[in-house]
Order: structure tokens, then C-alpha cells, then sequence
């Protein structure tokens, strides 16, 4: 029963049937697609099911803690831009504990793609709600059902301005593999929340439900340059839920903008040990 | 008459320049080659409230600010009530009495008229700290050419304001020069030539460290009394090819900082206490992911927000056993401007070295405290020790190499590769782990990776005791009728009492921690050898001794009483004497 | 130079005319209109210049840390639903440490409001960016501008379904103390903004440069409970800037759906020491 | 065969009810009137990877789990090579040859087939453990009616897997009944009677003790091994009228806890290390706000995320020292499921008593570990100390008094009031305040303040001292060999071992360290006094002997070694008696 990911030769440790696999093979369908070599790309994960995605992917990778994706992957992209920086995170990594982060990586734009493994409950331990459990679903934390409302990440990515938005479905990892080829060669932050069924603690977002309900958006000519549309979009449920890219815009990245960045080599190859002579003379006060 | 150290206080409300004031008084002394300490107190209040700065100077070292003041600069009322301890007889009082009032003090009292002087020669008001300024140059026997170089110094990039502040200057040292027959002012006798010296700030020290070190990454959240910090690597970020990023939080820029370092450069945040603390979590983990990230600790008053901009040394303990779990970690506390940046510059050669995380320990009095120190040597080892640079990594691997992050070792030091480079596959994992960084929870493995960390313990306390000076001493042992164990800027004030009890007879023996982790046993029992049995004390800016706890926990030495001083000020010279004379008395 | 606050005989330490006094205003203003005795209020403040608030209202009070007054405020409500519960965050406070707050006060719509002094920086800490600062603003920690897009706040909370969301101008105590009426006659959670010149640090956003800008909602008949209006008017800037109701609905509050709560006596009059016999003889495991 | 101990060990596949299947055992033993502790162990993943549950159980008390297993239900293959040391030559393995395979081991096999009875039976395979469990009841000689009891009270709430997991036990015991001729199964003599007793695990005691205490406010994010007093909390929140909100985070988890307290009523939260971090900046403001809020920090094997199913004690000083700047605090680690309940209840009323915040620690053995206790009293005392009710606080306002939120008293402690209590303005500050709550950095009502909170810590000592037994000891020190210093879970196993070490002759003398903070010297020393210069060790579930450190630093007193264990994975009790008889054979 036990499954082996072919690449890294670990034991795949998520429950048989589980939506995780779905994003994997997807993503390891497009980086073999856009011939990206495994060396760089860097794979930050946070903590939860989706984080042992790490161990799945030959590449490298930084498994950090529970909702720290955005700025831990932000600080490596900025070091050595030639890389990929591919974040996973967790529908509670990224929208219950790590929700601090969300805005700040979109205002800042920095070419980092995060990917959100959104099962709509907190898996690892063991089936609690999470910020997109719908309302009234019972959970072990919530035993008489969620009071709250569930977050909309994709709306709420949208009124903030981030310039890549889009939604897939674990159950169509086809379908999925396009939509992360687009994310890596838009260039800057790429927001793509994935439907990811959670086979063992939630018996109403199955693949099934997803798949009666899923339609592509680039089939019905949505038009991504357009924000009150993609808005709109957004809030479309839950008979009809759209995947695809709901937004796209270009705007000047992070790293664009800092010229100690820009046109010069990734930081991590530049020498140490720079002279403070000048800073001496020039700046005899600093902290005024 | 000739004094071995003057003193200079100059109060004022917040915005009134008093801490410009004293500061541009601290920087022309310093420029005419005294030693020199300048010492800021403030509200954590924009404007409004009272602040002080207080200049101490001489020919030999100064290591504290000490009572009485020799001169005060009193830009408001509260001058004379807040710092009554500062007034004595003989200090010489400057200032207005047309907007003050005739303030009745039993001192010598300089009536400069600050507002006319002001008005008749349609100066901005904003300059009136100036205009006290040039009346205590006078005083003081400071040529003007001094303080306006000095005005230079505090604000390099010019401007009007400061052509107007060196007019006001001259204004209040003619005026006062006029005056000086009915008193005999206190001055210093002239100065000795010196090599190179500077004046600085913990905080400027630390950052000049930093850029000398190779750091490449900075990101911080705004705190104080580290905020300087930030604005001083944001200001050089683009000379200097460093990035600065403002982060969110203090989680987010500790998640940038261990990024950085695991991504291959050396990088660094600075926070205090609050901050420090949300970054507990990201410290732990950087200890199991054995990057080198390093903390700037700047303490200020606590607990919880406490006293923004006062001092304290309270956090000691917490950040010795900081972050949930075991794994080592550097914990380095330097005792003045010098000292900070020759010890950072040593810690990010440790970190990378033996891979752990490192707090860089300083309190509010060393951060924003200025000094005139010998300037700071370029000539200084930079060693990354077990992190390669991409192009030797690719050689090694093309030669055969197999590279694994977690490899165990005899040290326990595995070597490090920057993700990014072909052949080599860089994981890291916050879960225990293998070799590989592939997550395991087998009890061998775990139980051998645990080993492999802790191992490095060992390796690096041996090389700070044996190069790194981790325990300092000042004084005779065999002469002292008194031990005190102190650290950080605590030693200052110890150093300076030392001066006022030896005039008493008695004879301090002076033991400063510098590193707190990994505790230097074996140099703390040499320093200690020699004084065992004999009375001893801790003196810190806390209320429950943690150096003495700290000391008790690794060596079994115990101290036999804590002077403690909890308030957010700090220690004067004298004051700190009469505590330790009382106590010795007790 | 030195004002006192009448009521609680606290030395007031803003600088002479910060937009902090018209909100100060404003609030006493409110509460005397409605008629709320002291002892009724709770006063939540982060840490900036815009929390010393609550040493110059006389009311309960808690001052807590940097960025957290949504979760604190929250349970003080909870624990006693007769208290009106009000926070004063900053900008930095609310948007930036505090952000991943934000959207979870919005899902529990909890009966609690929540005042942004908003000054577009770090004011106490003397002047650094905040995350509403422009983008290339130059401030203490951006000397070479800001190169990340600001937030926008009114967008995301009504983006994200929150229930009352306005905004105010400092130098308006009038219309601001209206403002702060409604939101306090409001059931369930509200968000206003409040403009709020920091004539120390931001010598752009003045009160002269809001005066400028400024017209009221309410004035050009926009229809508060209409969603997608309220969104495009969150997104008018820079030379005409709307302030007032942006947006406003009626949904359960947070109380109203914990049975625990609704209509029983507050949780603080409560006895202590329940039995547990009844739950040993009911639930032999509860871990399950 | 009659023994004293009988254990039992379940191992299979995650999802394949091992876990369950342990417990009914244990749940069935404690119904019949024996000591019983039950312990799990599983790998942070929800299907797939091995799993595991022991059940040990006695006529006299039982400490810890041991080695060998007398019975094991194998339903993997894993049980054999993962458990080998659980395996001896008498151990009665049940297991499948037809599912398996046969196994090669030198023990007593004992073949059921659980897939063809299952398929005969057309049962559901999920519940193929039962087969096992039906199976190892008879030959351990359980009734059947108590299995069955025992399922019932692990599945309260019924359904018709639960019918089918009885009708699986009948098939097990039927069959296993059938075919022990050949066998001398061990067996347990008969129970004694006892009084009223439950079977309950440490995050059970503590969410029940929370219940009892009067807790109305209970705020978490999940975190393991900590989340199931959040689900027990969630379910019972409606019959016993308690707030329980699943926070964002375990700072808002924190926040949202603070500010119940300070609103007036009980509250706690519970995390693990990670969540512990995040609450550190809250901890801080809870000691300057003096709000008595309640922590539980259930360990897990560190640092970072490290193995989040494991157990481990490496968080000890960390918690002691928690927060940053100085304030008085309670730490408490309770060693069993029966002091959990006394000691968390007891908690309460001390920080109400003295306004402080408290942390209780449990590890994860404690936390998820089974054992049978006596049923929790429910006549203890519920003191709230210094808080007063909004009617008394009303009256005593009425009658003149004037309330100040943080009055300076002899014991430091203010009386509170809750807010919304006419003629009451209650102000808390987490910057440095008056005795009305206001902020001020005057130094002298800094410095008295910070006394103020201070000086709690003498009373709040002597309390702990004087009433609550903070050091408990086992063993005669007289007739020992070896002192041994231990805390939490750990002494279990410590117990356990001086079983077997007694049968060597080396008694041991056990000093249980109850209250870690504020340290309780003078009962420690009294507890050391009889055994001074004598050998001595630590044993705990971490690396460098923290309770050692802990208490030379507060007493003096040294441990001369210290016995680990760090690989997630409790004592079992001769490995630790083999491990301290090495020792002393150094
Ligand atoms: C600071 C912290 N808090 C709590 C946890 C415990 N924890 C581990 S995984 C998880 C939930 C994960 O949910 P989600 O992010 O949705 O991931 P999933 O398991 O559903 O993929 C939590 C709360 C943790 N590891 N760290
Ligand atoms: C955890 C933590 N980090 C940093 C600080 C330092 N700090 C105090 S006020 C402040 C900025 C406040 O900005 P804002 O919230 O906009 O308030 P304003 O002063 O502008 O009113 C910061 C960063 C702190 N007190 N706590
Ligand atoms: S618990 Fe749910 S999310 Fe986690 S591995 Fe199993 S199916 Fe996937
Ligand atoms: S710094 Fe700005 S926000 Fe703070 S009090 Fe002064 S004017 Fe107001
Ligand atoms: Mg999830
Ligand atoms: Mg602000």
C-alpha cells in the first residue's frame, strides 16, 4: 500500500486518494514541461499534509514552519533571483495562522508562486476547521458546525491588487499543470488556490462535489485583465464554481525595483567583507 | 580650574534639540581627542516631555556618566527638578531667565538670553539649543571651530538650518565669552594626540559590523531601541548592495532572515524584546535547520511594552534558553561600542562556522549611548567556515563530492552548500530528519541527529574559550576586597565606581561575561580561581541577578548579593560606589 | 504646552494638532450622544501614538500589545456582550503586525469596532513606512521610497464580507463622531478608517491635503448595502477620495450564534464549578 | 500463568484501529477494577505508517510501560521488527498467517484469521482489530461482556460499526477459546475491589479539571499533542456553557485568553512548543498586566517542528524564563493523569490569588497516555483570590472604596474588578502604569511598580511551599542508593524502574519537582537534606538534564549525571533500571 515518490525514493505518507497527489503530479508535470532542472527550483513548504510535499519533489527544498511560506520564500527569491521559488502552503498555513503574510506578498509583488493546498479543513491534525470550512460544517474543532464565514482567498487576492490569481482542482491535474506553467512564467507573485479533497476528514468537498460543480474559466472567455469581471468571478458559487486564472496583470516585480538587485549577480555569489572607510567619513551620525 | 573629566547636561523638552545639543557638544569633544560618552534620555513621545542627553569626557578613559554635571544646558523648567542629583554647587547652570524665569538653585548660574538672542538676530527658534551650545564652548574653553565641525559631523548631508545653528553658536559663545570673568569654569587639561577615533552608537557599531562582515540581507520591524539599525542598512542599502527589507512583523523577518542565510549569505534582523520574542518559533527552527541567522537583541525596560525608551538587561535568561527545544546557540553580550563591533563581526564567523543561530545582546544604553572609540579595523578575519560558495561547491561535486545538508560529522557540523547549484540538492526540514533532510522520526535517526547537533556544543564552546575572550577581567585580584560579576553596559558602571571606591580604599575586581551561550565554564573558574570564598556581588540592570543565576547554573559559584537597578536609567559612577560601599557595609 | 485630557487627568503627549485629537474628539463626542456611561465602554488600543488613547478616555480600558487588538477586543466581548467594546489600532498596528487578524474579526462579524488611526506610517517609532504608506514615499526606513503597493483596506474588508466598513477624516471630528455612532448603533463588527495627519513625520498627507480631496458618501446618494459599488468606490483615489459608509449589512453576529451566549446572563456573572460527574458518565473518551 | 504485570501490545498499520484496539483492552482491564496505563504511539501521518498502543495493568499500582509485552495483536508486519524488544520467548503473539505471511520469530504464535473470519462473517474490514482484541481476551481471561462494556465507553455515541465491532470480538474470543490448550497464557490474579475509578488521559484530566476550576473562556489553535482538550472543550461547550473559539493563530489564541481573564472570568488555552513561542509577547503582557491566564504547554519532541507525535521534555527552562523582562510566573508539571486534575484546579485559584499568569506542562506522554485513576474529586476548593465578582465589587464601591486596578499592597497582589462594574474604571497598560493604570516611566514608580509585581513572588513561594506540596519524594532516603531528580512523565518511569533495580537491591530515593516556578528551594532542600553528598542523577525526556540545571542554579545542589532520553520514545521501565545500573557501575 505504501507509495514511494520515484524522484526523492520516500514513502508518499498521504492517505491513498488524497487531493495532494493531484497537485504533485502537476507540478512535477510542469517543471518537467517548461525543462526546469531540480536544482533550481526551491520548494518552500509550510506545516500541515501539504507540507510533506517537500519529500515528494527532487529539488531543493525548505520545509519552514506553520504559516511562514510567503516571507521565508520572499528572502530567498530576493538572494538568488535565478531560481524558482515555488511556495505550498495550506489553506490554515495560509489563510488561518499565515493570513498576516497574504497581503504584504502581494503588495510587494515579489516573483514567488504560492501554491494553497485548500482541503477546506486542517488535515495533519486530524480534521479541524479551517478558514474556508463552510459555514456550519462540523468539524472535530467544531463539533456543532462553523459560525464563522469562510475567507474568499481569491476575492479578497484580487481586491488587493496581486497579479496573478487564479484556482484549480486537484481532481484535474491537467488542467492544473497548465494553470502552474502559467503561474512560473508570469512574472511576479502568483496566487493559485487549489480545490484539494480531503478524503478522510471531509465527506462533502469530495472529488465528486468538485466535480459536478468545477468549470474553466478560459472556457467561457473570461477576460483576466479585467478586475470587476474577476471579482465578480470570485464570488460565484457553489453551484457553479469557476477554476482557471481569474486575474492577470503585468507590474514591475520586487526585484525590478531594487537596483542593489537589479542587472547585477544573485547576492549569494557577491564577495563579503565590504569597506566601512567611506561610511566612516561620510556618515558621522546615522541614526538622526 | 582643571578637572580630570567634565560633565554636560543639557534638558529640554522633546523637539527643543537638547539631545542634538548634547550630542554636537559630545562630538567636538571627541573631535579634539577626549574620551568621550554621550548618553540620551527620552519619553517614548514624539514632542513633548522632557529629554537629556548627558556628555562625559576626559583625558584618560570614560566609561560611565557619573554626578554631579559640571555644566547644564537647562532648555526648560523640568532641567532643574528631574535632575536635581545632576546640580550641585559648583555646576555652572546656562540658561534663559527671561523664558524660564529666575529659577531659585544653589549653583552657578549663567543668565544667557537664549529668546533675544534669537529674536534680535531673526534666527528660527528651532536653533536656541545652539545658542546654549556656543556659551558652554565658551566655558568649557571649546574653540568654535570645534562645534561647528561638530554641527558638520551630526548632520552631514547640510542645509540651512545648519548654517543657522553655527550662527546661533557663535551668538551664544561670544555672548558668553563676554561674561566668564565671575566664574572659574571647570575645563580639561588639553588633549592627548590620538590615532583615528570615532563616535558611536551601539547601534552604529553594530551596523558598521555588519557591512564589514558581508552582510547582504537585513530585514527588520521598526522597535526600539533597534530601529536605528534599520534606518542606518536602509540608508547604505544601495551603496552598499545590501538588501533591506521592511518586513510585516518580526515573524516575517526572522522567516526572511533564516531564508537568507539558508540561501547562502549572511544575514541579520535587529529587534527588542516584543519582537524578539515573536521570533521564538523562527529561532527554534533556525537551530534545527542549522542556519546561521543572527538576532540583534536591543533590551529595553519590560516586561511587555514596559518602558519603550528606557533600559533594562531583564532578558537575559529567556534568551540563553530561547525557542522551544535544544540545539546550540550563540549568545553574545558586548560591553561598549568597541567591543560590539569586533564581537559581531566574530559571530557571524562562529555562526557560519559551526551553524547555529546567534543573538547579538545589547540593552537601550549601549544601542543609543554614543562613545568615541578607537575606529573600528578593517583588518579583520572574515571566515565562513562550513558555507561554500557555489563555484568551490560545483568543483567539489564535480570531483566527486556528495553533498548532503545534514551530514553527520565528528564536529557535527555538516558543510554547506547554497541551494542553486547543480549537483547538489539542498533540503531542509523544521521536522527531525535525516542526512538528506528528508523527514524521519526513526529513534536512531533522531536520536543520532539530536546528538549530531548538540555535538557542535562542544566544538564551539572549546574555540570561544580558547580564542575568543569569552570572559573579561578588569582589576587586581589579589588587591580587590570585592568581586563583581557583571555584563553588558552594567560593566561600564562598574568600571566607572571602580574609580570613585578605590579613592575609598576599596579595591574592585571586575568579571564581565561576554559570551552567555555557550557558557565559557572553564574561563569564568580561571577568572574566578583566584577570588574564591572572597565576597562577591552581580550588578545589572535587572531585579532578580541573572547573570548570578546564570553563573550559579554553570559553575555552582554563587554570588553573595545582586545590586540591581530596574527603573530604566542608568547607573551613575557614584551612585553605583555608594550602593556597593553600603552593601559592602551591610 | 502641555494638554490635559479633562476627564482622565492625563497629560496629553501627541504633538500639538496630530489628527489623533479630532479622533479623541470625535469618540468622546459619540458615546456622550448615545448616552454610554463609562463603565459600559471598553477601550482596546494597540501600541503606536494612536494607542495612547486610552489614557485620555475615561472608561476601561486595555492597552495591548503591537497589533493585536481584534483577538483581545473579541473576547472581551464574548465574556460580556453588555459592553461596548471599541479598538483603536494604527495603521502599522491594524494593517501591518496585525493584519492576519483582520480577515478572522471579519468571519466571526463579532459585535466589536475597530477604529484605524490611519496615518499612512509608524508615528511612535518615528516615521517609518507603514503598509498604507505611497508607494514611493520617503520615510525613515525608505529613504529611497517605498517600493511595495499600499494596501487598501476598505477594498479588502469589503471584499472579504465585513459588515460595516467606513471611512472618516481626522480633520472632521463632525462627521467622524456620526460616523462612529452609526458604527456603534451597527450589530456586528465594523471597520473605519480614519484619516489621520501625522504632522510630524508625513508632510504630504496633510490636513490641508485631505481637506482637498474629501467628500462624503452620504452626500452623493451611494447606496451603502450595494457591494460592488462600494468596492469601486474603495477604489477611487487619489484626487477625489470618498469618506463615510462604504458598505453596511445586517448578518448574525458571532454572540448570536453561540447558544452559550445568546440570551443567558453574561459569562463573568457566572458561577464557577460545574459538576463533572455528568461528563465522566457520559463521555469515556473523549479524545476520539 | 498468574503475574503481577500483564501487557499487551497492539501494533498495525495508521488506520487500522490498532489504537483503538489498545485502548478497549485497557478500558476493559481498568472495568475490571486493575491499575492500568495505556500508551500510544503514532507517526504524524493520518494513514499509513506504523502505529502502536501498550496497555499494562496490575493489582498494584503501575507505573510505566515495560518491556516485554505478554500479548501482541500484530496487524502488520512492522509490529514484529519495529517491536523486537517487546518480543520474548513467552510473549504471546496474535496474528494472520494468511494476511502476514508466517513469521519467523522465537515466541509463542498464536494464528487467528482474522481476514477469513472477517470475510466468512461478512464483516467490515475495518473492524478486523476487533477479531484481535476478542482473541487476546480469552486468553487473558477478560469476560467478553467487558470488552464489549469497553467498547461502549470508547464510542459513546454508538452506531452500527460499533454492533459490528462487538460481533468481531465474540468471533476473536470464540475462536482464540477454541485452541489455548496449548498454551499457558499469563494471566492476571483477580481484581481487588475498588472505589469509583475512570480511565482517562492527561489532556482528559486537564479539560476535565478546567471544567471543575470554572473555565468559561477556552481559546486554542490546534496543535498536537494539545488539540484534544480543544475538541473535548468544543464538545462538551454547550452543556456546560464555556466560549470555545478556534483562534487564527496562538497569538490571537493567547490574546483572546488574556483578555477573558482581564474581562473577569477563567481562561486557559493549551498548545505545544511551537504554539508556545507565538504566545511568548502575550505571556510578557499578561505578567505586566498581572492577568491570571492560564497556559498548558503539552511538549513534544523539539526543537521546530521536530516529531510532532513524539514525546520529549526539552521545553523546561525555556518556560521557566518565558517571556522577556522579569515578572512572577507559575510553572507546574503534574507527573500523572490523577495530579493533573488536583494540580490544574489548584492553578487556577493561585493565579487568581495572586494575579499572575501560569503555565502548566504536560508532555506528550502525559498528555495522550491512558491510566486509571480514582474519579477526580469534586469537592475541592475554588478560591478566586483577589478577583472580585461585579456584585461584591459593586457593594464595596458603594461603600466607599476607591478601585485601583494596580493598588500597592504588602503582598504586591491589587484586588481586580471586572469591567462594566459601575463606580469601576478598570485600565490596563502593557506599558509601565500607575496604580490607575496609566502609563508612566517616572523612575520611581517604575522601579516601585516593578517591586509591586515582585514582590508577589515571596508570597506566592511561601504558599506553594506551605500548602501544595511542590516536591514530592518516593523511596526511603535512608535505605537508598541513588537519588534520582525527575519531573512530569518521567517519574513514571523512574517508579517503574525502582521496581526492578529494588529486585537488584539499589533502592532509589525519587524527588518529584512539582512547581518549577517559583522555585521551591526550602522543600527542596528539605527533600535533599537526607541524602546530601550522596549520588544523585536526573532522569528526564531531554538532552542536557534541564531539571538539573534548574535546580543548581536555585539551590546550589548538582546532580552528578543525568540520564536522557531523546528520541521521542518513553522509558520503558528495565531499559531505564539497565541505563541507572550502568551508571552506577561507572
Ligand atoms: C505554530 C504551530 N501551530 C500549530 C501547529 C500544528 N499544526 C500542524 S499542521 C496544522 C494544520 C494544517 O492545516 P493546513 O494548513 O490546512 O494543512 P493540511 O494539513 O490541511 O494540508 C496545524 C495547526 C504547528 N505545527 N505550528
Ligand atoms: C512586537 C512589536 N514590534 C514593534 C514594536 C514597536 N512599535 C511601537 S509603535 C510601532 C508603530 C506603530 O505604527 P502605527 O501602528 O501605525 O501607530 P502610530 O504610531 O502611527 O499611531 C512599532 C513598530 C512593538 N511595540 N511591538
Ligand atoms: S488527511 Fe486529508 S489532506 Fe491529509 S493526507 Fe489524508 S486525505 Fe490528504
Ligand atoms: S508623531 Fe505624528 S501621529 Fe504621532 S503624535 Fe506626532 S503627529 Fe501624531
Ligand atoms: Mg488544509
Ligand atoms: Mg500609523
Amino acid at each position: 500500500m505504501s507509495m514511494i515518490a520515484r524522484d526523492t525514493g520516500q514513502v508518499i505518507t498521504w492517505c491513498p486518494g488524497c487531493g495532494n497527489f493531484g497537485i504533485l503530479t502537476a507540478f512535477q508535470r510542469a517543471v518537467r514541461e517548461l525543462g526546469i532542472p531540480p536544482w533550481k527550483i526551491v520548494v518552500v513548504t509550510g506545516i500541515g499534509c501539504h507540507g510533506k510535499i517537500c519529500n515528494y519533489i527532487y529539488a531543493n527544498s525548505l520545509h519552514t514552519i506553520h504559516g511562514r511560506v510567503p516571507p521565508i520564500a520572499t528572502a530567498i527569491k530576493l538572494v538568488n533571483p535565478e531560481l524558482l521559488v515555488v511556495g505550498f502552503a495550506g489553506d490554515g498555513d495560509a489563510y488561518g495562522i499565515g493570513m498576516g503574510h497574504l497581503p504584504h506578498i502581494i503588495r510587494r509583488n515579489v516573483d514567488v508562486k504560492l501554491i494553497v493546498h485548500n482541503n477546506r479543513l486542517y488535515g495533519l491534525t486530524t480534521g479541524q476547521a479551517s478558514p474556508t470550512s463552510d459555514k456550519g460544517q462540523k468539524t472535530r474543532s467544531t463539533p456543532y458546525g462553523v459560525v464563522e464565514e469562510p475567507v474568499n482567498p481569491i476575492a479578497m487576492a484580487i481586491s488587493l491588487g496581486a497579479s496573478f490569481v487564479a484556482r484549480g482542482f486537484a481532481g484535474d491535474p491537467g488542467h492544473l499543470a497548465w494553470l502552474f506553467k502559467e503561474a512560473f512564467k508570469h512574472k511576479g507573485f502568483a496566487l493559485i488556490d487549489v480545490f484539494q479533497p480531503c478524503i478522510t476528514f471531509d465527506k462533502i468537498h469530495t472529488y465528486q462535489y468538485y466535480r459536478q460543480r468545477v468549470y474553466k474559466l478560459e472556457e467561457t472567455g473570461h477576460d483576466p485583465s479585467n478586475r470587476e469581471e474577476a471579482l465578480r468571478k470570485a464570488y460565484e458559487c457553489c453551484d457553479r464554481i469557476p477554476i482557471g486564472i481569474f486575474y492577470r496583470v503585468e507590474k514591475p516585480t520586487l526585484e525590478e525595483q531594487l537596483p542593489e538587485i537589479k542587472d547585477k549577480p544573485p547576492m549569494v555569489d557577491r564577495p563579503l567583507g565590504s569597506s566601512i572607510r567611506d561610511l566612516l567619513a561620510k556618515y558621522h551620525s546615522l541614526a538622526e | 580650574m582643571l578637572k580630570r573629566f567634565i560633565q554636560v547636561l543639557v534638558g529640554g523638552v522633546a523637539g527643543s534639540g537638547s539631545l542634538t545639543a548634547g550630542a554636537v557638544i559630545g562630538r567636538a569633544l571627541h573631535r579634539l581627542g577626549y574620551h568621550v560618552v554621550g548618553v540620551n534620555e527620552y519619553p517614548s513621545i514624539i514632542r513633548g516631555g522632557h529629554t537629556a542627553y548627558w556628555v562625559r569626557a576626559g583625558v584618560e578613559p570614560v566609561y560611565e556618566i557619573d554626578y554631579p554635571s559640571d555644566y547644564v544646558i537647562a532648555l526648560d523648567k523640568a532641567t532643574f527638578s528631574v535632575h536635581s542629583r545632576d546640580i550641585e554647587r559648583d555646576t555652572v547652570i546656562i540658561y534663559d531667565e527671561e523664558s524660564l524665569g529666575k529659577q531659585d538653585v544653589d549653583a552657578v548660574t549663567v543668565n544667557v538670553p537664549f529668546k533675544r538672542i534669537i529674536r534680535e538676530n531673526k534666527l528660527n527658534p528651532l536653533v536656541t539649543n545652539m545658542v546654549g551650545v556656543g556659551a558652554a564652548a565658551a566655558l568649557m574653553g571649546i574653540p568654535v571651530t570645534f562645534i561647528e565641525k561638530a554641527i558638520e559631523d551630526q548632520f552631514p548631508r547640510g542645509g540651512p538650518l545648519v548654517e543657522m545653528d553655527k550662527k546661533a553658536v557663535i551668538l551664544g559663545y561670544e555672548y558668553a565669552s563676554s561674561m566668564t570673568e565671575n566664574i572659574e569654569p571647570a575645563r580639561l587639561p588639553d588633549p592627548p594626540r590620538r590615532g583615528r577615533r570615532v563616535f558611536v552608537t551601539g547601534n552604529e557599531a553594530a551596523s558598521l559590523a555588519m557591512v564589514r562582515a558581508g552582510v547582504r540581507f537585513y530585514a527588520a520591524y521598526p522597535m526600539t531601541p533597534a530601529s536605528p539599525i534599520l534606518h542606518y542598512m536602509a540608508r547604505i542599502s544601495r551603496e552598499k548592495d545590501i538588501i533591506v527589507i521592511q518586513a510585516e512583523s518580526e515573524i516575517a523577518a526572522a522567516q526572511m532572515v533564516v531564508g537568507a542565510a539558508w540561501a547562502g549569505v549572511r544575514a541579520a534582523t535587529a529587534t527588542s524584546g516584543g519582537g524578539f520574542a515573536l521570533m521564538q518559533e523562527t529561532f527554534s527552527m533556525a537551530g534545527m535547520f542549522e542556519t546561521p541567522a543572527v538576532f540583534i537583541l536591543a533590551m529595553r525596560a519590560g516586561p511587555s511594552t514596559g518602558m519603550a525608551t528606557q533600559n533594562g538587561q531583564a532578558d537575559l535568561l529567556w534568551t540563553v534558553f530561547s525557542g522551544h527545544g535544544e540545539f546550540p546557540r550563540i549568545v553574545v553580550a558586548p560591553r561598549d561600542q568597541y567591543e560590539m563591533y569586533n564581537r559581531v563581526i566574530e559571530v557571524f564567523n562562529l555562526a557560519e562556522k559551526y551553524r547555529v543561530p546567534a543573538v547579538i545582546v545589547e540593552d537601550k544604553h549601549l544601542a543609543e549611548s554614543h562613545r568615541s572609540i578607537e575606529e573600528p579595523p578593517e583588518n579583520i578575519v572574515i571566515d565562513r567556515g562550513a558555507v561554500l560558495s557555489r563555484r568551490e561547491a560545483e568543483e567539489r561535486i564535480k570531483r566527486g563530492w556528495v553533498f548532503k545538508p545534514y551530514e553527520i560529522t565528528e564536529t557535527g557540523v555538516s558543510p554547506w552548500v547554497p541551494p542553486g547549484t547543480p549537483g547538489a540538492i539542498v533540503k531542509s526540514e523544521s521536522s527531525e530528519h535525516n542526512e538528506e533532510g528528508y523527514v524521519s522520526s526513526h529513534p536512531e535517526i533522531a536520536a543520532a541527529m539530536y546528538e549530531k547537533r548538540m555535538r557542535k556544543e562542544r566544538f564551539l564552546r572549546k574555540e570561544i574559550e580558547e580564542k575568543h575572550d569569552p570572559v573579561k577581567t578588569y582589576g587586581d585580584p589579589d588587591k580587590a576586597s570585592l568581586t563583581v560579576y557583571t555584563w553588558g553596559s552594567a560593566t561600564n558602571a562598574v568600571l566607572e565606581a571602580s574609580r570613585h571606591l578605590a579613592g575609598r580604599g576599596v579595591g574592585l575586581y571586575v568579571v564581565q561575561v561576554v559570551y552567555m551561550a555557550p557558557f565559557p565554564v572553564n574561563r569564568f573558574m580561571e577568572a574566578y580561581e583566584p577570588v574564591r570564598g572572597k565576597p562577591s556581588l552581580t550588578v545589572e540592570y535587572n531585579y532578580t541577578g541573572q547573570l548570578g543565576k546564570l553563573i550559579r547554573m554553570e559553575t555552582g559559584v554563587r554570588a553573595d548579593g545582586h545590586i540591581g537597578k530596574y527603573d530604566g536609567r542608568p547607573f551613575r559612577g557614584i551612585e553605583l560606589a555608594e550602593k556597593i560601599a553600603s552593601w559592602l557595609r551591610r
